[in-house]
């Protein structure tokens, strides 16, 4: 449809996104950094900190912007990354 | 009819008989006809000559049976009204008395004459004597001609799934037609299936466009083609080869349309359907009864999009397995007999001006925003809330001609459809909510239809308040975000300021963004405000002017429902009287060929746009397929030995007719040669519109700018023309594909060849107009008139002399 | 918010074998990864699984899985495997195993498991080369690559192992990189629930060897030559999907059903008994 | 399916008694591929397993076929498979293998005379030593010798017995003679005979240690498929199975069992025939075919007045070197007739210490002549 977008959605508090809990298990990282490159939303990026195996673990930069998809933890070689849907706030249905 | 005649009509002497027109007072009131009759009879081979009232009359045409009898005459002219009108008739007219078709020629005295020089009775007289002297030199080279047959295939294309389309498709299925309907959207529905009410009966609209919708989807003669684009086409009327490219969904049609897909989808966006009101996901439907209801995944968005499956939440959502991210785009191949272009039409973007704050101020949205606002199954599930705070609105002003009849925002035309829109609206609200007070700004109130006055008439009963004069200025309250509007009320000659919880622009229609293209590769006309330009506005009102295309719904013009689905209906019959001959006669003005001249230069075979001539070196023979042959004659013009010209479009007919022009005060006139499709239609409408211009133009009529070869335009300067017009359709609206490219380039050389013999080059003017711009044909006459004035004898002369050689070739 | 927790597929992960010994970007890894998942997906009952690799960096997964896993001599593991199948049909056989450990060395006992249509999964990590052993030209190497034994190209023409089983009679071909890590989980998923020989291939990059010789220095240049150079063909003719630096075709190649080796050969041990005890 | 078994007496040849000795031990998964003079083997089990519901499988090769019945064992069934001399050099890998993952099973080595592919039809032993020391590394094994068609059943049976016992390949090492002769075998009802099968765990599998030797150095096992979600590996490994490739305690922990849970065992383990041998003064000590000729050319001494006696060698690995040690004591010199080159004659000599050893070999067609063996024994005496 051609018409430009002028007023936000009505429902857009409704279909609120799911908030994400991001788990790292810093020290079982060996810094290959998959999951900071192949991230759809760039919610990762290298942290400064030196894990148990001398490698820079990845640290969340904005929660907010994951949106759940999981590559990350299907990607990562080491089982060092997961992300599970925060309890406390679930998607209201619409 | 015997052979033996044909070839007398051949051999014998020509015997020519003319018949100048009246029409009326629409000729005879600024042409004496009777003295153009008369100097027509002083012509070589006119054997008779006439002038009558209608010739178009069946007593006229009677006439020229009779005559043609009695005078055993084997050329006929007559001069009145443009041959795009009235060819057919008399060529109709000759057949019947025994006659070749091609035997006939036409001067058009009325829209390149009489209607043009309306204060001129002398030079209309004048101008009206050359064209017939033209069209007598013409018709004593004419030949007879026997036309090819070109079978017609029984399928048709519909581009455009919204009602007009979807109407056309079922008509054309039912009558038993194979049918590609060509949607570029997800689905089918357009406008129609986003507006809550129709008017006047106030149906649910797209409860009675569902229904039609399934059809479409189930009918086993029509082929759905959605998120589908044309993308070429090739070929004539009958034979259209056209590509559509199928753009994927991604999504198979194992789909069950269940829905569990859009429940996992990380994405969520605005959906366009519901002019973003509402939130969709990235893999959705764009709304309930969507057709076809498979899903479709938007590439733009999803995570995906890269290639990687990054995100398979809809692929183990979905039971069927119908989530599909390898699907490609691909491009279907189709041959059709006939095209139905039923594109439709955008709606105004008021953002564009700024006096109403429209995407400043929340609380002022369009009407189809409120279509989608006050549909039950719309974001706010049918409650009218304003988008500022979801209250609902106590005060309503409707703006009329936001977008329709105001130069200010570039749309002169009236959109047709948003008085009755604003008063079928203005109703629902009063249906919900009865103490709304609505206010309706506007300039006029168009109720023309049938049952609109009474539904205009009920809105007033019921409270509606209408004021005449448009807003000045909206402004806002930030805190409340009321609005004020300020004007005139040019009934009461007051100023007003009123104050209104939410606003609703009435926005008009245009020209969809899209439709250049749709014009480029059908190769069709447009009028100025951007619509498709019928062939002929009363008598072929659905008809394009190229041959096998016909329109329907909003891409012709603005039109409510209604008109569309009557006009889809009209449109579908035209195609279907084609489909259902199964063959259509193609003009015989395919090229002819003189081997023995032919030097086997193959430039003919170079500049055909249809490949249809073929070359063999050896044989030094070119072979001509004339089913492929769209009857251009740019391979006539590039010829430079006479080897190949364009039968009825003989180099001895234009050469006849050029002559014909110079022959007398050749120095004031100059000779136009327009193309039959864009610039004599042009020409036409500039009469049409009674367009003034003066009279030293003679229009030589070629079916393409292509035809006109640099030979003839020299010998219209050796023959001491002042000036010479060349000119077509605009350069990628050429009705042969790109003949007009040849023009381009031979006038190009002959503006070098005369800056290189000091000639003035001005006295050589190229024009591209389309068959919407008489204005500007007319203005380039009148730009014309100083070149003309200014030229001086010894120019004359010296063009003369550079082009001499030119007169050589007879 | 950010917490230190237990992975939800340390479950199926032997906790005292953890971390495994493959280099930082080793593709194995996300081969192991992928294959839990589908377990996880499927909600695999482990008592049925049979995990049997050969030697390599991937045959390492055997001892990582928690499950019956066996880890067999160099390119022994089809013929292991083939008597754990054929001695109990019940159990779920699954191969995972390198480049070099079936296709090299353990050649023959592909082609003619995947001839017999034994009731086996293979799931192949190609590296491109030998990397336990420090990264020799292989069976797959890539011709003019540079490996510890081809130091001046490789100049031995890589099998196409795509055609190679489709060629031998595997019921389900498949080939992914560690890129396409769903359709991976989804192709694992798939060859799990099949009955005849089923073979997946992942391209796994090995940086910290194939990959510093061949100009490609960490994981993730690997990577993005997967992504780069992959196209998906489902389907396709298996003889054209041989790997090149531009071009990796990857997808499901073939999909049949053909009568296993286990199955027809227990129908045919009834039928025998049936006359046996008609004789009786 | 028990009725399906033979019983009483029937005349077979060697590979046939060999292949229905199986049967009745309770093997149940055959892995093979062609090869005189065992393929008779292969070919009757090819019939008789399905009959019983029991595998047989052809495999691509005889490094395959040794492969599969570990598979098969770890599956849970005795299996076995059946060579010669060259497929018996290829499985020496895979035996490795059966022996470092304790796998119990049966390879059967028809001898003929080699080496390489030599002399396929004719009698030979020339893998005794292979036999024990065919495959890398150090290992303790278990090896048969039979001497008729009905040995070749009863020790077949023995062979898985001792198999499942101690989770060790066992080797019936015949040689074509036996293998192809033909000979009245009587087959005990199945209730009569003494069958072993492997040891369970005893415990729930979270207490499981795959290779946790009991008292008698042997781990109990458990099978794929039972729940207890073991690993097994080729690789050095500590009791839970998982590797420990850099540890020298791990390493000689696990060699050294390997090898005493064979020595430690072998006064259970071993067999042998004595006849003739309380008096004496010579002795021959013969194993396989050759032991028979050996015996005639004893009764033919003791005819002559020679007091000469046979220690047959039905084990010969492990070595019997007590029992031959004995025998040396009391003897002025001992002879051993070997179709080789002289091999077992070695360790002969090892355990005889002073005492004079008379090798005789005998290459090609037939085995020694009693004459031959007879000559021998004259001569120490």
């Amino acid at each position: 449809m051609p018409e430009k977008i002028r007023h936000p959605p009505i429902d857009k508090e409704k279909v609120q996104q799911a908030q994400a809990e991001i788990h790292l298990l810093k020290d079982q990282c060996k810094g290959c950094g998959y999951c900071i490159e192949y991230c759809p939303r760039k919610v990762l990026e290298e942290s400064e900190e030196i894990n148990a195996r001398g490698v820079r673990p990845p640290k969340v930069v904005d929660n907010s912007k994951c949106i759940i998809c999981s590559f990350c933890t299907a990607i990562c070689p080491d089982f060092a990354i997961f992300v599970e849907e925060k309890p406390t706030r679930k998607t209201k249905e619409v | 009819m015997a052979e033996n005649q044909k070839q007398q009509e051949k051999e014998d002497e020509p015997r020519i008989g003319v018949y100048v027109c009246h029409c009326g007072l629409n000729i005879a009131g600024s042409v004496d006809c009777a003295e153009v009759a008369k100097f027509a009879s002083t012509l070589p081979h006119v054997v008779l000559s006439q002038d009558n009232r209608y010739t178009c009359s069946d007593q006229g045409q009677e006439g020229i049976k009779k005559d043609i009898k009695e005078h055993k005459l084997n050329r006929v002219v007559v001069a009145s009204c443009s041959p795009r009108l009235h060819e057919p008739t008399f060529r109709k007219t000759c057949e019947d008395a025994g006659l070749n078709k091609y035997l006939f020629e036409m001067a058009n005295i009325r829209e390149h004459c009489s209607w043009v020089h309306l204060y001129d009775r002398k030079a209309g007289t004048e101008k009206a004597k050359d064209l017939v002297k033209m069209a007598v030199a013409k018709a004593s080279l004419l030949q007879p001609a026997e036309e090819i047959e070109v079978p017609i295939a029984r399928r048709a294309l519909v581009i455009g799934g919204g009602v007009a389309g979807i109407q056309a498709a079922l008509d054309l299925a039912d009558t038993g037609y194979r049918v590609y309907l060509v949607e570029k959207e997800p689905s089918i529905g357009g406008m129609m299936a986003r507006i809550d009410k129709t008017f006047p009966t106030m149906d649910c609209s797209i409860c009675i466009l569902a229904p039609k919708m399934s059809d479409v989807g189930h009918h086993p003669n029509i082929d759905l083609l959605t998120n589908s684009e044309v993308s070429e086409v090739k070929g004539y009327i009958g034979n259209f080869h056209v590509k559509v490219l199928r753009k994927p969904r991604y999504v198979t049609k194992d789909c069950s349309a269940c829905g569990e897909c859009t429940k996992v989808c990380p994405i969520i966006t605005a959906n366009e359907f519901d002019v973003g009101l509402a939130t969709r996901h990235g893999i959705y439907t764009p709304f309930a009864q969507a057709v076809p209801s498979t899903y479709i995944i938007d590439m733009n968005l999803c995570l995906n999009k890269d290639g990687v499956v990054v995100c398979d939440k809809c692929i183990k959502a979905c039971e069927r397995q119908a989530v599909n991210f390898e699907m490609k785009p691909q491009t279907e191949e189709i041959e059709v007999g006939t095209i139905v272009v039923a594109t439709g039409a955008d709606v105004f973007d008021p953002s564009i001006l700024p006096d109403y704050g429209f995407g400043k101020f929340p609380n002022v949205i369009t009407s189809l925003e409120f279509e989608r606002l006050i549909n039950a199954g719309g974001p706010s599930g049918g409650h009218l809330i304003r988008p500022s705070d979801e209250e609902i609105p106590k005060r309503v002003a409707f703006i009329q001609c936001v977008g329709s009849r105001s130069e200010k925002s570039g749309k002169p035309y009236c959109s047709n459809v948003c008085c009755m829109n604003t008063i079928k609206d203005s109703l629902l609200i009063k249906e919900h909510w009865p103490d709304t007070e609505i206010y309706v700004f506007y300039v006029d109130i168009r109720a023309y239809g049938k049952g609109f006055e009474d539904l205009y008439k009920r809105a007033k009963k019921q409270g509606v308040v209408f004021i005449r004069g448009l807003p000045a200025e909206i402004r806002e309250n930030k805190r409340t975000h009321d609005l004020w509007l300020i004007g005139e009320n040019t009934l009461k000659r007051e100023i007003y300021k009123t104050s209104a919880n939410m606003v609703i622009l009435s926005i008009g229609l245009e020209a969809r963004k899209d439709s250049e293209m749709i014009q480029r590769l059908l190769t069709l006309s447009r009028n100025q405000d951007g619509f498709f330009l019928e062939a002929h506005p009363k008598l072929r009102p659905v008809d394009a002017a190229t041959g096998g295309i016909f329109f329907a719904g909003c891409a012709e013009s603005p039109k409510d429902i209604k008109d569309s689905v009557t006009q889809a209906s009209a449109a579908a019959a035209r195609a279907g009287i084609l489909m259902a001959k199964g063959k259509v006669t193609v003009e015989a003005i395919t090229p002819i060929t003189f081997p023995e001249k032919c030097k086997a230069c193959g430039l003919c075979v170079k500049v055909c746009p249809y490949n249809a001539l073929t070359l063999d070196k050896d044989k030094k023979k070119v072979t001509v397929i004339e089913a492929a042959c769209g009857g251009c004659g740019t391979c006539a013009a590039e010829c430079a030995f006479g080897a190949l010209t364009q039968s009825h479009f003989t180099d001895e007919q234009i050469i006849a007719q050029i002559d014909a022009i110079t022959e007398k005060d050749a120095d004031k006139k100059t000779v136009a040669f327009c193309c039959n499709w864009c610039s004599y239609a042009g020409a036409d409408f500039a009469g049409v519109s009674r367009m003034q211009y003066p009279a030293h133009a003679r229009i030589i009529r070629t079916m393409c700018s292509g035809r006109v070869s640099t030979k003839f335009i020299e010998r219209a300067f050796a023959r001491g023309a002042a000036a010479v017009l060349v000119s077509g359709c605009h350069i990628g609206d050429c009705h042969y594909i790109n003949a007009n490219l040849q023009t381009q380039k031979r006038v190009d050389r002959m503006w070098k060849k005369m800056e290189q013999n000091g000639l003035n080059k001005e006295r050589l003017q190229l024009l591209w107009a389309s068959a919407a711009e008489g204005e500007k044909f007319a203005t380039k006459i009148r730009d014309m008139q100083s070149i003309v004035e200014k030229v001086k004898p010894e120019e004359i002369e010296k063009a003369r002399q550079v082009f001499a050689k030119a007169l050589e070739d007879n | 918010m950010v917490l230190e927790e237990v992975h939800p597929f340390s479950k199926y992960l032997r906790a005292e074998m953890m971390p495994h010994i493959w280099c930082p970007g080793c593709g194995n890894g996300i081969v192991l990864n992928c294959f839990v998942h589908a377990l996880d997906e499927l909600k695999y009952d482990m008592d049925k699984l049979v995990v049997v690799s050969g030697i390599g960096c991937i045959g390492r997964t055997a001892g990582y899985i928690n499950t019956d896993s066996f880890h067999t001599t160099h390119g022994r593991a089809l013929a292991f495997a083939t008597g754990v199948k054929l001695a109990n049909p019940e159990l779920d056989v699954v191969v995972i195993s390198g480049d070099g450990d079936l296709f090299a060395i353990g050649g023959n006992h592909f082609i003619h498991a995947a001839r017999r249509n034994m009731g086996i999964k293979v799931l192949c990590a190609n590296n491109l080369n030998y990397g336990m052993t420090g990264g020799q030209q292989g069976p797959t190497t890539p011709l003019e690559s540079l490996t510890t034994t081809s130091p001046y190209g490789s100049i031995e023409h890589p099998f196409n192992l795509v055609h190679l089983a489709a060629a031998s009679g595997s019921t389900f071909v498949a080939r992914w990189t560690t890129l396409h890590v769903r359709r991976l989980t989804q192709s694992i998923k798939k060859m799990m629930q099949k009955k005849g020989f089923c073979f997946v291939e992942v391209l796994a990059q090995c940086p910290e060897i194939y990959g510093r010789y061949n100009k490609m220095r960490s994981g993730l240049e690997m990577m993005s030559w997967f992504k780069r150079a992959s196209v998906v063909e489902n389907f396709s003719d298996p003889s054209k999907a041989e790997i090149s630096s531009d071009k990796i075709p990857v997808g499901e190649f073939v999909d049949i059903e053909k009568l296993s080796y286990e199955r027809m050969l227990h129908e045919k041990i009834s039928k025998i008994n049936e006359k046996a005890m008609e004789k009786v | 399916m028990l009725q399906k078994l033979l019983t009483g007496p029937h005349f077979l040849n060697g590979d046939l008694a060999c292949a229905e000795g199986a049967l009745l031990a309770g093997c149940r998964f055959f892995a093979g591929y062609p090869i005189t003079p065992a393929t008779e083997i292969a070919e009757h089990l090819s019939q008789r397993m399905p009959e019983l519901g029991g595998i047989y499988v052809q495999m691509e090769d005889e490094i395959a076929s040794m492969a599969a019945i570990i598979g098969a064992s770890y599956s849970g069934l005795k299996a076995m498979t059946a060579t010669s001399g060259p497929g018996f050099s290829l499985m020496q890998e895979n035996i490795g293998l059966a022996v470092m993952t304790e796998a119990p099973c049966v390879i059967v080595d028809v001898m003929r005379g080699g080496p390489s592919t030599g002399q396929p039809t004719m009698p030979g032993q020339q893998d005794v030593m292979q036999a024990k020391w065919g495959s890398h590394g150090d290992y303790g094994i278990i090896a048969l010798t039979p001497a008729s068609v009905q040995e070749m059943f009863d020790f077949t049976i023995e062979a898985f017995n001792l198999s499942e016992t101690y989770r060790v390949p066992t080797l019936l090492m015949a040689d074509e003679i036996v293998g192809h002769m033909w000979e009245k075998v009587v087959i005990p009802s199945p209730e009569k005979l003494k069958i072993i099968n492997r040891k369970k765990p005893q415990v729930p599998p979270e207490k499981y240690k795959a290779f946790k030797p009991d008292d008698d150095l042997v781990p109990p096992m458990a099978c794929f498929g039972e729940g207890y979600h073991f690993h097994a590996t080729g690789l050095t490994h500590d009791e839970s199975g998982y590797p420990k490739t850099s540890s020298s305690e791990v390493q000689s922990e696990l060699v050294n069992r390997l090898c005493q849970k064979i020595e430690k065992n072998a006064h259970k383990i071993i067999r042998y025939e004595k006849t003739m041998l309380d008096d004496a003064e010579v002795a021959v000590v013969a194993y396989g075919i050759v032991a028979r000729a050996a015996l005639s050319a004893v009764r033919k001494a003791r005819e002559n007045g020679i007091k000469a006696g046979l220690l047959r060698l039905i084990t010969i690995w492990p070595f019997p070197t007590e029992q031959v040690a004995k025998v040396a004591k009391q003897t002025k010199g001992i002879v051993v007739p070997e179709m080789n080159c002289g091999q077992l004659v070695r360790e002969v000599e090892r355990a005889a210490k002073e005492t004079p050893v008379t090798f005789i070999s005998k290459l090609g067609e037939e085995p020694h002549t009693p004459m031959e063996i007879l000559n021998a024994i004259e001569g120490v005496n």
